[in-house]
C-alpha cells in the first residue's frame, strides 16, 4: 500500500520532468501520466491507514486524495480540446506545470511533515502563476501578480505558523526529530502549549485561509478565475481550495486537542465561524454584481468554502461529517462546472453574462449539462451539495440559532444571485449573431460522469465511503483524550 | 303541509307588490293600479308567445326555470304560518342565502347570454350591488343565529318567541342593517328604480329586457316573490308575534291574520321610502351598502360583547 | 409506496425516447390510481403501513397514516385525470421541452414523499424536489421572458421557504433530539419549539402563497401547461397545508400556540380578501384560478388558526369540527379548481388564447366544456347543492359556537372572521361569474373564438370524472366526512361531525343545524319539473329567433357587449385601495383605453428589499477596487486583529 | 548582556541588526540601497544559523546556514541588480508618502510583537525566545514595507525581508527544522525570484511602469448597471 502511496505522488511529478524537455504528443503523455495517478490513488485510498516517515495515509486524507486524482484526470481528458487554440507553445508550457500542480496537490494531502505540506503548497502558488498569466494579455499578467504576490505572502504567514508549531512540539516532544510529524504531533497534541498553539493557528488561518480564499483575505482569487483558462479554474477550484482547508482542518485538530484545557478553548471555532459567514455574506453580495461568468462562479467558489468553513467552526461530529461532504462535493462539481464554463464561453464566443443567451437552443447538450452543473453549485436537491446543506443548516439551527439564521439568508441571497445570473444565459432565444466559434465539441461525458458521483455523493453514498467520512468526522471533532 | 305553503305564498308575491305599488300611486296622489294588477300583468305574460333572441343558448331558456325554483324553495324554509316548518330540519339560515344566490346567479347568467349591451350593462351594476349586499344579510342572519346558538330558523324564531322581545341594541343593528340590504336585493329606490328604463339608472329591469312571454312571467313572479321572503323574514325575525306553533285551524288563521297585517305594514314603510328618496347615484350605493354591512358588524359586537349568556 | 415507485418510474419512462410518452402518461395515471386506493383503503380501515430504511445519508422513514392519507386521495384523483387529459394536451405543444413527462414524473413522486415522509430529512427532499420539479414545469415554454420571468420567482420563494423550513426542523431536531418525527412526538414542549413553530408555518405560508409572500402564484401558474397548473394548484398549495396540520396538530406540542392562531386566523382573511379582489380584476383566465386559489388557500388558514384556536381555549370538540371543515375545503376545492384550470385547457386549445378579453360565445361552440365549466364555477362559488357549499357551510358552523368561549375580545375575533369569509365568498361568486360568462356567454370577441371547436374526448371525459367527483362530494359530504372523522379523531380525539350519515350531516345537535344536499336538490328538480311541466300543457312550436335588441340600431356586434374589464369596473372602484391601478387614454388621439392592474404587495414589499440587497452589493464592491497594495493591508490587518483576539 | 556567553552575545547582536536593516529597507527611497541592505539581512540571518549550528552542534544547520548564505546574501540580490540594469532603474528614486507615520507605525509593530511572543520567550532556553520576537516583528515589517512602497522591485525586496525573518524565526525556535524542508523552502524562495524576474518583464511590457497602483483594471467598482428585479 505504501508502495501506490509513493506512486500516486511520485507519476505526475516524473511525467512534469518528462513533459518539460519532451515536446511530441504531449497530450497523451499527459493523459496516461494522469490515469496512473488516479489508479495509484484509487489502491492506496482501498488500502489500510499507513503512517510512513514521509507520506501517511488516514481517515481525513483518503476521500481527498480519492477526488485530487479523479479531478486530475478528468480534467486531462479535457486539456486537448482546451489547448487547441494556443498552438504547440502554450501547450509545451501547461502540461509540465499541470502535472508538477497535481504533484504537489497530491504530495501536499499525503506528506506526513508539516514542512512538506508547507513546501507542497508554496509549489502549487509557483506552479500556478505562469498558467494564471497563459493568454499574455494586460489582465491576465494583472491577476497573476496579484495572484502570486497574496499567495506568497499568505503563505509566508503559514510558514511562521508551522514554525510556532514545531517550536511548541519541540518543547514538548522528547526527541526534536519528530517535532514536524502530522501522527507524532496528533499523539501529542495535549501537551502541546496552549499559547503558541494559539498564535500558530491565527498564522496558519490567515496563511491557508488566503489560499482558501476566505473573506478578508479572497481578492485574488475573482481576478485569479477571471484570467485562468478553463483547465486551471476546474483545478484550481475542484483540488487547490479543498487541500487549503485539509491544511487548516490539521492545524484546527491541533490546536483544538491543545486548548481544550484552556479557557479560550472555542477561539479557534468562534474564528472559523466568523470567516465562515463573512465569506458567504460578501461573495453573496457580490454574485449579484456579476457580468464575467467565471467570476461569478470564482465567488460562488468563495461562498461555498465559507459554508464549509463555517461547519467546521459549528465542531459537532454531525457538522464535522457535513463539511467533509460539503468540501468533497463541491470539489467535483465544480471542476466539472468550469469545464461546461469553458466549454459555453467557447461555444458563445464571449465571456459576459450578457451576451451568452439561450443555451439550450444554440447546443442542447452543453445547456442541459450547464444547468445541471449550476443547479449542483446553488444546492438544488438531487445534487450532494443540497444534502450537506441540509445536514449543515439543521445542526446550525440547533447550536448557534441567530448564525444559522444569518448564514440561511446569505444562501438565499447567493441562491437568488446565480439563479439571476443562469436563468437567461441557458433559457430563452439564441441571439441569431452568435458565431459557431468552434466546430467540433468538448466530450461531455466526463462531467456527467463527475455531476452523477455528486449525486450517489448526496443520496445513496455506498456504505464504505459513509464510514470513512464518518470516522474521519469523529476524529476531527472530538480531540483525542 | 308544504304544499300549501309554497302555494300561498306564491299566491300572495303579486299582491303584495301590488299594494305597495297602489301605496306609491296613492302617496304621488295618483290613482294608481289595483293591487290585483301584478295577477293580470302575470296571466297575460304567460299567455303571449316567448321570443328567444338568436345569440342566446340554453342557458337562457332554463335560466328563469332555475330562479324560479330557487326562490320557492327559499320561502319554503321559512316559517311563514307555522314556527315548525318541514323543511327547517334540512336547511337553515345560512343555505337561505345560498338559494337567494343560486337564483341571482341564474338571472345574471340569464342576462348576460345574449350578449346585449343592456344586459351586460344590468349586470355588472347587479354584481356590485349583490356583491356588497350579500355579505350583510348573511351576516345579520349570523348574528342573529348568535343569539340562539343555532342557525336552524325555526329554533330560533322559536327563541325570540319564548324569550320575548326585550329591546337588544344588535337587534336595532341589525334591523337596520337588513332594511338597507332588502331594498337594494329588491332593486327598490335608494339604489335601483324598478319602474325606469332609462340605461343610465336601471339595473333590475335592464337584465330583463330580454326576456318575454313565459320567461318574462317566471322572472317576474320570483322578482315579487323575493320581495315577499324579505318581507316574511323581516316580520318572522323582527316581530315572531302570532305564529302558530302547531298546525291547529284556528291558529292558522289568526297566524295568517297577524301575518296580513304585518305585511301590509311593511309594505306601507316601503312605499313611503320609494316615494321620498331620491334616485342615488351608482356609486354612492358602495357607500350606504358599507354603511349597512358595519350596522351589521356593529349588531354582531354588541351581541357578543354586551349581551353574552353563555 | 408502491404509488410512489409508480410515479418515479412514470418520470424516468418519460425521459425515453418519443414512442414512451404514451407508456409514462400510463405509468403517471396508475400511481393517480394507486395513491388514491391507497389513501382510501386507509381511511376504510385498514392498517398504517411503515417503510423504514436507509440510503446513505438520508433515511427513508416512510408511514401511511389517516392525515396523509386524506391528502393523497386528492392528488390521486387529479393526478388520474391528468394523465388522461395531457394526452391530447400535449399533442399541440410544440414549443419548450420535447418531454415534460420526466418533470411531472419527479414532481408527483416528490409530492408523495413529501406526504409519507415520517423523518425531517425525507420530508425535506421531496419538499425541495417538488419546488425543483415544478420551477422545470413552469419555465416549459421558455421562449417568452414572461414564463421565465415566473420561474425565477417561485423558484426563489419556493428555496426560501425551504431554507426556513430547514432551520425550524433544525430547532426541533434539537429540542427533541433528533430528526425522526417519532422523536418529536414525544418530545416536551418548550420554547424553542414554539418559535420553530412560527418559522415552519412562515415557511407552509409562503407555499401555499398566503398574502404577503402570494406574488408568486399568479405569475407561475400561468406559464405552466393547464394541466400541470391544475395539478399544481390542486395539490401542490394543499402539501402546504398538510405540512401546517402536521406540525401544528400532531409533531409540535405547545403550551399555548394563541399567538400563532390568532395570525393564522389574521393572515387567512386577509389573504382570502386580497386573493379574491386580484381575482376579479384580472384578464387571464389562468391568473383569475391562481388568484382564487390564493382565497381558497386563505380561507383553510383560517379555518385552521380557528381549530387551533378552539384547541388552545379547550374546546377540543369545536377544534375538530374547524379541522374538518378546513379538511373537506381541501378535498373540494382541489377536485373543483382541477376541473376549472383543465377547462381553462380545453379553451385554450379551442381559440389558443387565455384572455378572456378575446373569448365569448364558446357555449353555443363547445357545450359539453361549458357545461362542465359552468358546474366548476358554480362549485367554487358556493351554490347549495354542490360541494363548494357543504365546507363553506361547516365552517360556517364552527364560528358559530364561538360563543362558547371565555374570553372577550377573543370571542369577537371569531365574527369578525366570519364577516371577511361572508363578504370573500359573496366576491368569490361575482369573480366566477364573471368568468364564466365572459368565457362562454355572449358573442365570439375574436376570429379563434368564433371558430372554436368542442375539446377531444379524452379531455372531456378527464373533465367529466372530476365534476362527477365534485358533484357526488357534493351531495353525499357525509361520505367524506365519514373518512375526515378518523383525522380528526386521530388528531384531537374528537369526531368533526357528530352525525354524519349519507344524507345529512349534523355538526352539534340536530337542534342546532343540519344540512342534506340531497333533499334541497330533489325539491328544486321537483319545483322546476313542474313548473315547465304546468307551462308547456299546450303544444308550443319551436321558440321563435329574432334579433336581440339593440335601441333599434341594427343587430347588435360582438363590440357593443361588455368586456370583461367593465364587468368588473365597479367593484374595480370600490376596492381601487387594495390594487395600484394604472389607467390612460393612450395614442392614437386618446382611443386606445390601458389598464394595468399591478399587485400593491409587489412596491410595498418586494421592491424595497430589492433595492436594499442591491445596495449593499454596491457597498460590498469597494471592498474590491483592484489593489494589490490595499489587499496586502486586509491581509495585514486581519493579522493583527487576530493576534490581538487571540492574546485576551 | 555581561552574563551571556560569547556566542549568545553574538546571536543577540546579529539579531539586532536584521531588525535594524529592516528599519532601512522601510525608510530608503533608491532602489540599489535598499537591495544592499537586504543582501546585508541575508548574510546577517546566514550567520546567526552559524553561530546556532556551531554551538548546537548540528552539522545540517551549518550547511544551510552557507546555502542561505549564498542564496539571500549573494545570488538573489546579483539577480535583482542585474533586472536593474535590464529595466534601466538605477537612478529612480520613488517618493514615499508621508515618511514619519510609515515609520511610526514599523516602531508600533515591533512594540505589538513583543507584547504578543512574550509568553513563549519565558519558554524558550535563554537568548532564542527573544530572537522569536524579532524574527515575527523582521516578518511583520516586511509585510508592512509591501503594503507602503509602490515599486514593484521593492514590494519583492519587502517578500525577501519576511523569508529572511522566518528563515531566523526556524532557527531561533527549533534549532533549524529538518534539511528536506530548508532545502524545499530555500529551493521555493529561489523559484520565487526567478518568477519575479519573468514578471518584472511582463508588468514593464504592458504598463510600462514599475508603479503596482497602474495595475488595477480588475475592479467589482465599475458601475454594473442596475439591473433592474423582474
Amino acid at each position: 500500500m505504501a508502495m501506490s502511496l509513493w506512486l500516486a505522488v511520485l507519476i505526475p511529478g516524473a511525467a512534469a520532468i518528462l513533459l518539460a524537455f519532451h515536446r511530441q504528443h504531449q497530450a497523451q503523455i499527459n493523459l496516461w501520466a494522469s490515469a496512473l495517478a488516479c489508479i495509484a490513488a484509487l489502491l492506496a485510498v482501498l488500502g489500510p491507514a499507513h503512517a510512513g516517515t514521509v507520506l501517511m495515509l488516514d481517515a481525513i486524507n483518503k476521500p481527498f486524495l480519492l477526488t485530487t486524482g479523479f479531478i486530475t484526470l478528468t480534467v486531462a481528458l479535457s486539456c486537448p480540446y482546451f489547448l487547441e487554440p494556443a498552438g504547440k507553445g502554450g501547450a509545451a508550457l501547461f502540461y509540465p506545470l499541470f502535472q508538477a500542480f497535481s504533484c504537489t496537490m497530491q504530495l501536499a494531502l499525503a506528506c506526513s511533515n508539516i514542512g512538506i505540506l508547507w513546501v507542497a503548497l508554496e509549489g502549487a502558488t509557483l506552479a500556478t502563476v505562469l498558467l494564471v498569466a497563459f493568454n499574455r494579455t494586460p489582465q491576465a499578467v494583472e491577476a497573476a501578480w496579484k495572484y502570486f504576490v497574496l499567495c506568497g505572502v499568505g503563505i509566508a504567514q503559514a510558514l511562521f505558523g508551522t514554525v510556532l508549531v514545531a517550536f511548541a512540539a519541540h518543547q514538548a516532544l522528547d526527541d526534536p526529530q519528530q517535532a514536524m510529524n502530522w501522527p507524532a504531533l496528533h499523539a501529542a497534541a495535549s501537551h502541546l502549549d496552549p499559547t503558541v498553539m494559539g498564535i500558530a493557528f491565527v498564522f496558519c488561518l490567515v496563511g491557508y485561509g488566503t489560499k482558501a480564499g476566505l473573506v478578508p483575505l479572497h481578492q485574488w482569487l475573482p481576478d485569479a478565475y477571471s484570467a485562468a483558462i478553463a483547465p486551471l479554474l476546474a483545478m484550481l477550484s475542484g483540488t487547490l481550495l479543498n487541500v487549503a482547508l485539509y491544511a487548516l482542518l490539521r492545524i484546527k485538530m491541533l490546536t483544538d486537542a491543545a486548548l481544550a484545557t484552556s479557557a479560550s478553548h472555542d477561539i479557534p471555532n468562534m474564528l472559523l465561524l466568523a470567516f465562515g459567514l463573512a465569506s458567504t455574506l460578501l461573495a453573496a453580495l457580490l454574485l449579484l454584481r456579476q457580468r464575467d461568468i467565471k467570476r461569478l462562479f470564482g465567488y460562488s467558489s468563495i461562498e461555498h468554502m465559507g459554508i464549509a468553513t463555517f461547519a467546521l467552526g459549528l465542531g459537532t461530529p454531525l457538522a464535522t461529517f457535513a463539511a467533509l461532504l460539503h468540501l468533497l462535493c463541491h470539489g467535483l462539481g465544480k471542476a466539472a462546472l468550469f469545464i461546461i464554463v469553458g466549454a459555453v464561453t467557447r461555444k458563445a464566443g464571449s465571456r459576459s453574462t450578457e451576451r451568452i443567451r439561450g443555451l439550450l437552443h444554440l447546443d442542447p447538450r452543453l445547456g442541459w449539462a450547464f444547468m445541471a452543473a449550476a443547479a449542483a453549485m446553488a444546492g438544488l436537491p438531487p445534487f450532494g451539495l443540497f444534502v450537506s446543506e441540509l445536514l449543515i443548516l439543521t445542526s446550525a439551527a440547533a447550536h448557534q440559532p441567530w448564525l444559522a439564521a444569518s448564514l440561511a439568508l446569505c444562501m438565499v441571497i447567493a441562491f437568488a444571485a446565480l439563479l439571476r445570473q443562469v436563468q437567461p444565459m441557458v433559457l430563452g432565444e439564441a441571439p441569431a449573431a452568435t458565431t459557431m466559434q468552434t466546430k467540433e465539441t468538448i466530450a461531455l461525458w466526463p462531467s456527467w460522469l463527475q455531476l452523477g458521483l455528486v449525486v450517489i455523493l448526496g443520496l445513496l453514498m455506498p456504505p464504505p465511503i459513509l464510514h470513512v467520512l464518518q470516522n474521519a468526522a469523529i476524529r476531527i471533532s472530538i480531540p483525542l483524550p | 303541509m308544504l304544499p300549501l305553503q309554497i302555494l300561498l305564498f306564491a299566491l300572495a308575491a303579486p299582491l303584495l307588490n301590488g299594494w305597495v305599488d297602489m301605496l306609491r300611486a296613492r302617496l304621488q296622489n295618483r290613482r294608481g293600479p289595483s293591487p290585483l294588477q301584478p295577477w293580470r300583468n302575470l296571466r297575460r305574460l304567460f299567455a303571449k308567445e316567448p321570443v328567444v333572441p338568436h345569440t342566446a343558448s340554453w342557458l337562457f331558456r332554463m335560466a328563469p326555470y332555475v330562479m324560479f325554483a330557487a326562490t320557492l324553495l327559499a320561502s319554503s324554509a321559512l316559517p311563514m304560518l307555522t314556527v315548525q316548518t318541514p323543511l327547517a330540519s334540512v336547511t337553515d339560515v345560512l343555505v337561505l342565502t345560498g338559494f337567494l344566490t343560486l337564483a341571482r346567479v341564474a338571472l345574471m347568467i340569464g342576462s348576460l347570454d345574449p350578449g346585449t349591451a343592456f344586459g351586460g350593462l344590468g349586470a355588472s351594476r347587479e354584481l356590485m350591488l349583490s356583491a356588497l349586499a350579500e355579505p350583510t344579510l348573511l351576516l345579520g342572519l349570523f348574528s342573529l343565529a348568535m343569539t340562539a346558538h343555532s342557525s336552524n330558523l325555526a329554533v330560533l324564531v322559536g327563541h325570540l318567541l319564548d324569550t320575548g322581545m326585550m329591546l337588544r341594541p344588535s337587534f336595532l343593528f341589525t334591523l337596520l342593517a337588513l332594511l338597507m340590504v332588502a331594498g337594494v336585493e329588491n332593486g327598490r329606490l335608494p339604489a335601483d328604480n324598478t319602474t325606469t328604463h332609462l340605461e343610465l339608472t336601471m339595473v333590475h329591469e335592464a337584465m330583463v329586457l330580454e326576456w318575454s312571454g313565459r320567461h318574462l312571467a317566471l322572472v317576474e313572479w320570483s322578482g315579487h316573490m323575493k320581495l315577499l321572503f324579505y318581507g316574511i323574514l323581516l316580520a318572522d325575525l323582527f316581530a315572531p308575534w302570532g305564529l302558530a306553533d302547531h298546525a291547529s285551524p284556528a291558529m292558522l288563521a289568526l297566524a295568517l291574520l297577524c301575518l296580513m297585517g304585518k305585511l301590509a305594514a311593511l309594505g306601507v314603510v316601503l312605499a313611503l321610502t320609494e316615494a321620498l328618496l331620491p334616485k342615488m347615484r351608482l356609486f354612492r350605493a358602495p357607500g350606504m351598502l358599507n354603511l349597512a354591512f358595519l350596522l351589521a358588524v356593529l349588531g354582531l359586537f354588541s351581541h357578543v360583547i354586551l349581551e353574552h349568556n353563555p | 409506496m408502491l404509488a410512489m415507485g409508480l410515479a418515479m418510474a412514470a418520470g424516468l419512462s418519460a425521459a425515453g425516447p418519443r414512442s414512451w410518452e404514451r407508456l409514462a402518461l400510463q405509468l403517471l395515471g396508475a400511481s393517480g390510481l394507486c395513491s388514491l386506493a391507497a389513501g382510501l383503503w386507509l381511511l376504510l380501515g385498514g392498517p398504517s403501513d411503515a417503510v423504514v430504511m436507509t440510503l446513505g445519508v438520508i433515511p427513508w422513514h416512510l408511514i401511511l397514516d389517516p392525515l396523509s392519507a386524506v391528502f393523497l386521495l386528492p392528488l390521486g384523483a387529479v393526478v388520474s385525470t391528468i394523465a388522461l387529459y395531457a394526452r391530447p394536451y400535449l399533442l399541440h405543444i410544440e414549443t419548450g421541452f420535447r418531454r415534460p413527462g420526466v418533470a411531472t414524473g419527479f414532481f408527483v413522486a416528490s409530492m408523495i414523499l413529501v406526504l409519507l415522509a415520517a423523518h425531517a430529512f425525507p420530508f425535506m427532499l421531496g419538499w425541495e424536489g417538488m419546488a425543483l420539479a415544478s420551477y422545470l414545469l413552469v419555465i416549459q415554454h421558455h421562449e417568452e421572458s414572461a414564463s421565465r420571468q415566473a420561474g425565477l420567482i417561485y423558484l426563489l420563494v419556493a428555496h426560501m421557504g425551504a431554507l426556513v423550513l430547514l432551520l425550524a426542523f433544525g430547532l426541533l431536531a434539537h429540542g427533541a433530539g433528533g430528526p425522526d418525527f417519532a422523536q418529536w412526538r414525544a418530545a416536551p414542549a418548550s420554547a424553542s419549539a414554539m418559535a420553530a413553530l412560527a418559522l415552519a408555518c412562515l415557511a407552509f405560508a409562503a407555499k401555499a402563497g398566503l398574502v404577503p409572500l402570494h406574488v408568486w402564484l399568479p405569475l407561475a401558474h400561468p406559464a405552466a401547461p393547464s394541466h400541470i397548473s391544475a395539478l399544481m394548484s390542486a395539490v401542490m398549495l394543499k402539501i402546504a397545508i398538510y405540512g401546517m396540520v402536521r406540525l401544528c396538530f400532531d409533531l409540535v406540542s405547545v403550551q399555548s400556540a394563541l399567538g400563532l392562531a390568532v395570525t393564522m386566523i389574521t393572515t387567512g382573511a386577509l389573504s382570502m380578501v386580497l386573493g379574491v379582489v386580484l381575482a376579479l380584476v384580472q384578464q387571464d383566465i389562468k391568473r383569475v384560478l391562481a388568484c382564487s386559489s390564493i382565497e381558497n388557500l386563505g380561507l383553510v388558514t383560517m379555518a385552521l388558526g380557528l381549530a387551533l384556536l378552539y384547541r388552545t381555549t379547550g374546546h377540543a370538540m369545536l377544534a375538530a369540527m374547524a379541522l374538518g371543515a378546513a379538511l373537506l375545503h381541501v378535498l373540494n376545492h382541489a377536485l373543483l379548481k382541477a376541473l376549472l384550470f383543465l377547462g381553462a385547457g380545453t379553451i385554450q386549445q379551442a381559440c389558443d388564447t387565455y384572455d378572456l378579453g378575446r373569448m365569448g360565445g364558446l357555449l353555443r361552440r363547445m357545450p359539453a366544456s361549458g357545461g362542465l365549466f359552468l358546474l366548476g364555477c358554480l362549485g367554487l362559488a358556493a351554490i347549495p347543492p354542490l360541494n363548494g357549499f357543504a365546507s363553506e357551510w361547516l365552517l360556517f358552523q364552527a364560528a358559530l359556537q364561538s360563543w362558547q368561549m371565555e374570553q372577550g375580545i377573543l370571542r369577537s375575533l371569531i365574527p369578525l372572521a366570519a364577516a371577511c369569509l361572508a363578504l370573500t365568498t359573496a366576491l368569490g361568486t361575482a369573480c366566477l361569474l364573471r368568468l364564466f360568462a365572459s368565457a362562454f356567454l355572449g358573442q365570439a370577441r375574436s376570429r379563434p373564438a368564433r371558430r372554436a371547436r368542442e375539446a377531444p374526448r379524452a379531455m372531456l371525459l378527464a373533465q367529466g370524472m372530476l365534476a362527477a367527483l365534485c358533484v357526488l362530494s357534493g351531495l353525499f359530504p357525509g361520505l367524506l366526512l365519514m373518512m375526515l372523522n378518523q383525522v380528526t379523531v386521530a388528531l384531537l380525539h374528537h369526531p368533526a361531525v357528530q352525525t354524519a350519515s349519507a344524507l345529512i350531516i349534523t355538526p352539534v345537535t340536530a337542534t342546532q343545524a343540519s344540512y342534506a344536499p340531497l333533499a334541497v336538490l330533489a325539491v328544486i328538480m321537483i319545483i322546476a319539473l313542474c313548473t315547465a311541466a304546468l307551462l308547456h300543457t299546450r303544444k308550443r312550436a319551436a321558440l321563435r329567433r329574432v334579433q336581440p335588441w339593440a335601441c333599434g340600431l341594427g343587430p347588435p356586434t360582438a363590440r357593443m357587449q361588455i368586456t370583461p374589464a367593465a364587468l368588473a369596473m365597479p367593484l374595480r372602484q370600490v376596492f381601487a385601495g387594495l390594487l395600484s391601478i394604472h389607467e390612460r387614454l393612450g395614442s392614437p388621439q386618446g382611443r386606445r383605453y390601458h389598464l394595468e392592474i399591478a399587485d400593491r404587495t409587489w412596491d410595498l414589499l418586494y421592491a424595497p428589499v430589492a433595492r436594499f440587497v442591491m445596495s449593499l452589493s454596491r457597498h460590498a464592491a469597494r471592498l474590491q477596487s483592484g489593489r494589490v497594495r490595499l489587499y496586502l493591508g486586509f491581509s495585514l490587518g486581519t493579522l493583527l486583529v487576530l493576534l490581538w483576539v487571540m492574546s485576551w | 548582556m555581561t552574563s551571556m556567553p560569547l556566542a549568545e552575545q553574538g546571536v543577540a547582536f546579529l539579531a539586532g541588526l536584521v531588525l535594524l536593516t529592516s528599519f532601512v529597507l522601510l525608510s530608503q527611497t533608491r532602489l540599489v540601497p535598499v537591495i544592499y541592505a537586504c543582501a546585508i539581512q541575508g548574510m546577517c540571518v546566514a550567520l546567526v544559523a552559524l553561530l546556532r549550528g556551531i554551538v548546537d552542534g548540528r552539522g545540517e544547520l551549518l550547511v544551510s546556514a552557507l546555502l542561505t548564505f549564498a542564496l539571500k546574501g549573494l545570488c538573489i540580490p546579483w539577480m535583482l541588480d542585474r533586472q536593474l540594469d535590464r529595466l534601466a532603474l538605477h537612478r529612480s528614486a520613488e517618493v514615499l508618502d508621508h515618511q514619519g507615520l510609515v515609520l511610526f507605525s514599523g516602531a508600533a509593530l515591533v512594540v505589538f510583537s513583543y507584547w504578543v511572543v512574550l509568553p513563549l520567550a519565558q519558554m524558550a532556553s535563554s537568548i532564542h525566545g527573544s530572537v522569536i520576537m524579532v524574527s515575527l516583528a523582521v516578518v511583520l515589517l516586511g509585510l508592512l514595507m509591501m503594503v507602503v512602497r509602490h515599486q514593484a522591485m521593492a514590494q519583492v525586496v519587502g517578500f525577501m525581508a519576511m523569508e529572511n525573518g522566518l528563515f531566523l524565526a526556524a532557527v531561533a525556535a527549533t534549532g533549524g527544522m529538518p534539511l528536506v524542508v530548508e532545502l524545499g523552502i530555500a529551493f521555493d524562495v529561489l523559484l520565487a525570484m526567478v518568477l519575479f524576474g519573468i514578471f518584472f518583464l511582463h508588468i514593464r511590457e504592458n504598463i510600462d511602469s514599475m508603479d503596482v497602483d497602474r495595475l488595477s483594471a480588475l475592479t467589482e467598482e465599475s458601475g454594473v448597471v442596475e439591473k433592474q428585479w423582474p
